[in-house]
């Protein structure tokens, strides 16, 4: 045995030593410094002011709150729809038709994109002088840009989540695709057998199978959507604003006290999605559970 | 399946794909056009200017084989940028699986106490945001002298990077018999041949999509190359953030191109492996 | 007595700085042909604000090639979405005690706050200016160079280009003739046109946008002369309310109702560019110019500016106490200043949209003036009278204002 | 042509209580084919392992031919296996995976051709070499991972439950072809199986192994004829226990005096227990027998092809009785009979 242990223990250490001083080691010495722990600029007392004033100071409580709210609907709702545009895109591609290939193919295609270039694309498709809104002045729709609805750079995040979807379908899809692959009909044929209807084929049996990859897909979806910086920062609107642009435009204040705040709000950002995944586990536990 | 209900299905795969395939429209559009603004649906003006701009098509009249090797060799920013990504791009990917390589085989094929724990750890990274570890460790990169430099960017994008590959990996590993290595060495093979010889096509096509994984996630960084490199380490990511910003949609369209062109090339020689039943992807359901 | 101890200091000072200036040509260096020298082979990291491309490819082509082909340097511009990322870059590496030349940047493009923060954190090197050879075309008595925002400049920062707010209109959408000219015709133009107008948000990337308020702050309170000298609080006290007043009164005519803003001068080009509001912001001298050749405003675009209050001021490079390349950061500002290289990027064709740096009266070589001589002639119809511009210009006022009016803008106007 | 060694091997695992193999001795003659028998999970297919060098013994020696094997790394060793779901190697088709083991040795790879082809008829599959695994049925890969196995003249030969995975007409086949391979090739090979039948009808000897434990070392004949302990007796379908007590030169119990001419008597406990094969047993409706004879009562008769198997109560002992459905008398259910144990056909061991 104490030749397994040590390979265990030696084949774990690498990756575990990159998690921990970088990955848990930077989450630490954040933490440090967002109780104003900063020995470069002499202060050496521990606080939790930093922490007070971004949620509670007149200053930052309006825009930290309302900047938690955007987070939530924000990534709830894009972790949401892009699941359901994955399933039905995934639930109606398998099936073989004869332009099967390039359609998984290009229902694949935002997987390798970028999560800026598909911001961009989105600017360049749906903003209010975008590409829709051109098709939809030539056709006499509207006048002038104005007259198109807002769904870029709005304060419900409409264009950020239109880029999540985007982008994270395809995540969703490519994941769904291999299980359904693995799965084969021949579930659904029996279900059929058994007297099962489309409906029915879909919710008691499709379903519950591939339930447990999305659920985890949709964590990592979930926690990256509520964690991330680049898509709010190019979709964003100035307010409400997601909280990690919030973080980070701290985080560039060039008065060295503001940094604290920045850390302190990054660290609430991390703290709030682990709730929420401990949440979703207990509540996706349960459920299989009682399934 | 009723033969309308057949046909409803498929155009509304079409009007997907297309809906997909519209921002990448827009890009080329974009990119090759000038002053293109609403509410013209096709440009007036066709134009390379970007491309001018980005020093890859040389000024009108100097479009010559050796124009065209000129202005590359002067070392473009965009081409310095590309390769950059390119390059630190493989370079993760080689040293991920390396590392990832024994602790995916040891967590696929063996139980032991605190193994659902150490893969949680190994997974912490997808779950909390970048943005609450770079900051932190912005500041000991400066002190430890890894800031703005290559090698503290390609340290950095390790983490991220770390849990896809040990996840993909340790699904590969979990439909993986290992007698098979054992047979090779009863028939006379060392360890280094029965490694290279039946371990590594055994695990190869899960390893493809590991570095698929592995490599997108490091090309499409931002914020820890932004904050790491500082500045001087471009990427095409950091380009694209920038050139978005400043107004120009040509420009940040053909930049886009560029970005994007590598990796979907790369999804199309892996897209087998991506889809198929390698399993590799459904390690994601193991978290 | 104390005339006496006041008059030494001052003779201490004096003593001190002309040593300096001298006795070396820049710290570290004892004359021109040593910096040139150190500078032979390396490379330089200029960061600047990355969010015009028409500025980017005039630094590339106009002094990355020269650079190389004269000094064998090779330029590294970093792009930045805001200066402050770059002063933010110097205070952490001073937070991780990297000294020496071991820092990352060896030149920021700087003024105003950022300039002032990192000068009395004593994380610049210098004084440098006035030892740089081409110091001499420089007008260092003039205020609007040797005070930045009210801050003394002490050659701890050397010039490059000229700048001054005005604005930009469409000739196909409007005429001249209706443009507002005062914010009190602008008050009344926002009305009458609801929906066609928005700024630039105050705040970080959208100094343009601060820029705009504090003009307001000038016209409000009936001129710009008391706004001179040292931050005063009770002056910004008085007239603020009456800012936020006025803001808040157009919100409803605002594009999008007041409920966003562009972020920077690029989303307002944009914006102006597809038509979704009719007047844009302009930093240049040569008004629509720059951007109708990048193609990123449509060419019929126009600049106008309104009588009075409009402020310009100049901009400058600054070098880090820990720049790695200080030599090539020398040679660097020293280029931009070349009387030729001015010439060139007052040009709207060269796509840099800034005014001289220097003072064209004291080039005196045939070569220089007749290349200035010929820019002089090349401004193109995009520009705005330059009477009307001089007539308006006014300086920056203290560094202190940018930030409370940044922060109370968002107060009182955004989350009101 | 190897003559292998096991001394006192023992090997532990930390997720079993007992040891996996207990201090087991054998020693194996050049040319011998060996069976290890017992009940999945009883270690056998552990100690194989070690020989091959998979495993490392927690103590205890392997010698092969005067030579401890214990230093040597497994691919040195000359030793090799076939597991049981063959392992052939998925991306190779069949000569490649055939000729792997000379490839390792760096052979020329004219000769090495030819030797595939040469397996390849030995295994009677000449026209496949260019197939994969995939396309073959299980039973062409049991060959070719035979054929793969045997290519570079192994010193010892290794099969792991060659037979488990064939089905039933497959096996026999293939149990003639691995005799006549062994016996062609004089290689000293052990198999690993589950099944005595199996045993029985491939190995010269067979070592019996209970929970890691060698219970017996021997010819299959005598673990019919002369198990050492009601245990080996039950594992080769013993059926037929009686308790006796030992009781002038013969046997006494409850059905009566037993006369006894086993070698063993000597060795016998005061109590030990008597069996005999179904099949050694004779009946007769007359007591036609002078000796070890009893009346009991039929109590089921089964007719299965061949034999008929009757079981019989003596004395409240039950008794199985195996006999060739050819020429039998009229037996039936209730019927009275006598139960003759052929004296030379019984045998005691202690318990």
């Amino acid at each position: 045995m104490g030749g397994e242990r040590l390979k265990i223990i030696l084949s774990l250490t690498p990756p575990l030593l990159i998690i921990f001083t970088l990955f848990f080691g930077g989450i630490f010495y954040g933490f440090l410094q967002s109780l104003g722990y900063q020995p470069a600029i002499g202060k050496y007392e521990i606080n939790f002011s930093a922490y007070y004033n971004v949620m509670f100071s007149e200053r930052y409580a309006k825009l930290f709150w309302t900047g938690l709210g955007l987070n939530l609907w924000v990534s709830f709702a894009s972790t949401f729809l892009a699941a359901v545009f994955a399933l039905f895109g995934a639930l109606a591609i398998r099936k073989t038709f004869f332009a099967k290939t390039i359609c998984n193919f290009i229902y694949s295609l935002n997987l390798p994109m970028p999560h800026l270039v598909v911001a961009v694309g989105i600017i360049f498709v749906f903003s209010q002088s975008g590409l829709l809104a051109r098709f939809a002045s030539q056709i006499g729709l509207i006048g002038s840009p104005g007259d198109f609805p807002v769904l870029v750079k709005d304060k419900y995040g409409l264009g950020i989540i239109l880029a999540y979807i985007w982008k994270e379908a395809a995540f969703f899809f490519i994941i769904l695709m291999s299980v359904l692959q693995s799965l084969g009909e021949n579930f659904e044929e029996l279900a059929q057998s058994l007297g099962a209807n489309r409906w029915q084929r879909f919710r008691y049996v499709i379903l519950p199978l591939v339930m447990p990859n999305l659920f985890s897909a949709s964590i990592i979806v979930f926690a990256f959507s509520f964690g991330a910086y680049e898509v709010p920062a190019l979709l964003g609107v100035i307010y409400p604003q997601m909280l990690p642009v919030m973080a980070f435009e701290f985080f560039l204040n060039p008065d060295l006290n503001a940094r604290s705040e920045g850390m302190a709000l990054s660290i609430i950002i991390a703290i709030i999605v682990m709730i929420l995944v401990v949440f979703y586990f207990w509540l996706t536990q349960a459920k299989i559970r009682k399934d | 399946m009723n033969n309308n209900l057949k046909k409803i299905n498929i155009y509304a795969i079409y009007l997907g794909a297309i809906i997909l395939i519209l921002p990448l429209i827009a890009f080329f559009i974009n990119a090759f056009s000038f002053r293109w603004f609403y509410p013209q649906v096709i440009p007036k003006e066709l134009s390379l200017q970007a491309w001018v701009r980005l020093k890859l098509i040389p000024k009108p009249g100097q479009r010559t084989f050796e124009g065209f090797i000129e202005l590359w060799a002067s070392n473009p920013a965009v081409i310095k940028a590309l390769l950059n990504s390119l390059s630190i791009g493989f370079l993760v990917t080689i040293v991920s699986i390396i590392i990832a390589l024994p602790a995916a085989r040891v967590l696929g094929l063996l139980n032991f106490r605190f193994k659902k724990l150490i893969i949680f750890i190994m997974v912490s990274p997808t779950i909390l945001p970048p943005i609450a570890f770079v900051l932190g460790l912005n500041i000991n990169f400066i002190s430890w002298g890894f800031s703005g430099n290559y090698f503290g960017v390609c340290l950095v994008h390790l983490v991220p990077i770390m849990p896809y590959v040990v996840l993909t990996m340790t699904g590969i590993f979990a439909n993986y018999n290992p007698d098979f290595e054992h047979q090779a060495r009863t028939l006379g093979a060392n360890k280094t041949r029965t490694f290279l010889l039946i371990t590594l096509p055994a695990i190869a096509p899960g390893m493809v999509v590991a570095a698929l994984f592995a490599f997108l996630v490091s090309w499409s960084q931002y914020l820890l190359t932004f904050l790491i490199g500082a500045g001087k380490v471009m990427t095409l990511p950091l380009l694209v953030f920038s050139t978005a910003s400043s107004g120009n949609p040509a420009l940040t369209a053909a930049i886009s191109i560029i970005f994007i062109f590598p990796a979907i090339l790369i999804l199309f020689f892996t897209s087998k492996f991506v889809s198929g039943e390698s399993g590799a992807t459904s390690g994601f359901g193991k978290i | 007595m104390k005339i006496k101890l006041k008059f030494l200091t001052l003779t201490f000072i004096s003593l001190f700085f002309s040593k300096l200036v001298f006795a070396e040509t820049a710290p570290g260096f004892n004359s021109w042909d040593d910096v040139v020298k150190a500078a032979d082979g390396g490379q330089v990291n200029v960061y600047m604000w990355g969010g015009s491309d028409a500025i980017n490819g005039f630094v590339d082509d106009f002094y990355g090639v020269p650079l190389k082909e004269k000094y064998n340097i090779t330029l590294n511009r970093v792009p930045l979405k805001g200066t402050v990322d770059a002063v933010n870059q110097v205070l952490s590496e001073k937070e991780a005690g990297v000294t020496g030349d071991n820092g990352n940047i060896d030149l920021i493009w700087i003024n105003g706050e950022n300039f002032w923060t990192l000068k009395q954190a004593n994380l610049l090197y210098g004084p440098f200016a006035a030892g740089l050879p081409n110091s001499e075309f420089v007008a260092w008595d003039n205020p609007a160079v040797n005070l930045d925002f009210g801050r003394p400049v002490e050659g701890m920062e050397s010039p490059w280009s000229s700048a001054q707010f005005h604005f930009m209109y469409d000739s196909a959408r409007n005429n001249y003739d209706d443009m507002p000219r005062s914010y009190a015709e602008l008050s009344n133009w926002i009305a009458e046109n609801p929906g066609r107008f928005t700024y630039i948000r105050p705040g970080k990337g959208g100094f343009v946008g601060t820029r705009f308020v504090k003009q307001i702050f000038f016209e409000l309170s009936g001129g710009h002369a008391q706004w001179v000298g040292p931050f005063n609080q009770e002056l910004y006290d008085k007239w603020a309310p009456e800012v936020w007043k006025l803001l808040n009164s157009w919100e409803k005519d605002l594009w999008r109702g007041g409920e966003t803003y562009p972020k920077d001068n690029a989303e307002m080009h944009s914006l102006f560019a597809n038509g979704e509001v009719d007047l844009d912001f302009t930093q240049s001298p040569r008004g629509a110019g720059p951007t109708n050749t990048a193609g990123t405003t449509p060419p019929t675009s126009r600049a106008f500016a309104f009588y009075e209050n409009m402020i310009g001021d100049f901009n400058y490079w600054a070098i880090p106490y820990n720049a790695p390349n200080k030599a090539a950061a020398l040679v660097y500002a020293n280029l931009v200043l070349e009387p030729e290289l001015q010439a060139a990027q007052v040009q709207p064709a060269n796509g840099f949209c800034c005014g001289w740096g220097i003072s064209t009266a004291k080039v005196t070589d045939a070569a220089g003036k007749a290349a200035i001589a010929e820019a002089q002639n090349n401004l193109g119809d995009a520009a705005e009278d330059q009477d009307i511009l001089a007539k308006a210009l006014v300086s920056d006022i203290a560094a202190e204002y940018q930030d409370l009016i940044e922060a109370d803008w968002e107060a009182n106007v955004l989350l009101k | 042509m190897s003559k292998l060694n096991i001394k006192n091997l023992i090997k532990s695992f930390p997720s079993m209580d007992r040891p996996a193999v207990n201090n087991v001795n054998l020693d194996i003659e050049s040319g011998e084919l060996v069976a290890f028998l017992g009940p999945s999970g009883c270690g056998k297919t552990t100690i194989l392992k070690m020989i091959t060098g998979l495993f490392q013994p927690d103590s205890g020696d392997i010698i092969l031919d005067e030579q401890s094997l214990l230093n040597i790394p497994t691919e040195k060793r000359g030793v090799v296996m076939v597991f049981q779901n063959y392992l052939l190697f998925p991306y190779m088709n069949v000569n490649e995976n055939v000729g792997f083991a000379l490839k390792m040795k760096g052979v020329d790879k004219n000769i090495i051709d030819q030797k595939v082809k040469e397996m390849l008829e030995l295994v009677k599959l000449p026209d496949i070499g260019l197939r994969k695994p995939k396309q073959l049925s299980g039973g062409q890969q049991q060959r070719v991972a035979l054929a793969r196995a045997l290519i570079s003249n192994p010193r010892i030969l290794l099969l792991d439950e060659p037979l488990s995975n064939l089905d039933a007409h497959l096996r026999d086949e293939m149990r003639d072809l691995i005799v006549t391979i062994q016996q062609k090739l004089k290689v000293t090979t052990i198999f690993v199986t589950h099944d005595q039948e199996e045993a029985v009808l491939l190995a010269d000897k067979i070592a019996l192994i209970f929970d890691g434990e060698l219970q017996n070392f021997t010819s299959p004949k005598k673990y019919y004829e002369k198990p050492k302990n009601i245990k080996a007796a039950k594992f080769f379908g013993g059926v037929n226990f009686i308790n006796a007590k030992k009781y002038n030169d013969n046997l006494s119990t409850n059905i009566g005096t037993v006369h006894y001419k086993g070698e063993n008597y000597t060795d016998l406990n005061e109590d030990n227990i008597i069996t005999i094969r179904p099949e050694n047993i004779k009946l007769s409706k007359n007591n036609d027998f002078n000796d070890n004879s009893f009346k009991g009562l039929i109590k089921s008769v089964i007719f299965s092809g061949t034999h008929t198997r009757y079981k019989i109560i003596v004395n409240d002992l039950e008794l199985e009785c195996s006999l060739q459905s050819v020429g039998l008398q009229d037996i039936k259910k209730d019927d009275t009979i006598y139960v003759h144990l052929p004296s030379d056909k019984i045998w005691a061991m202690n318990e």
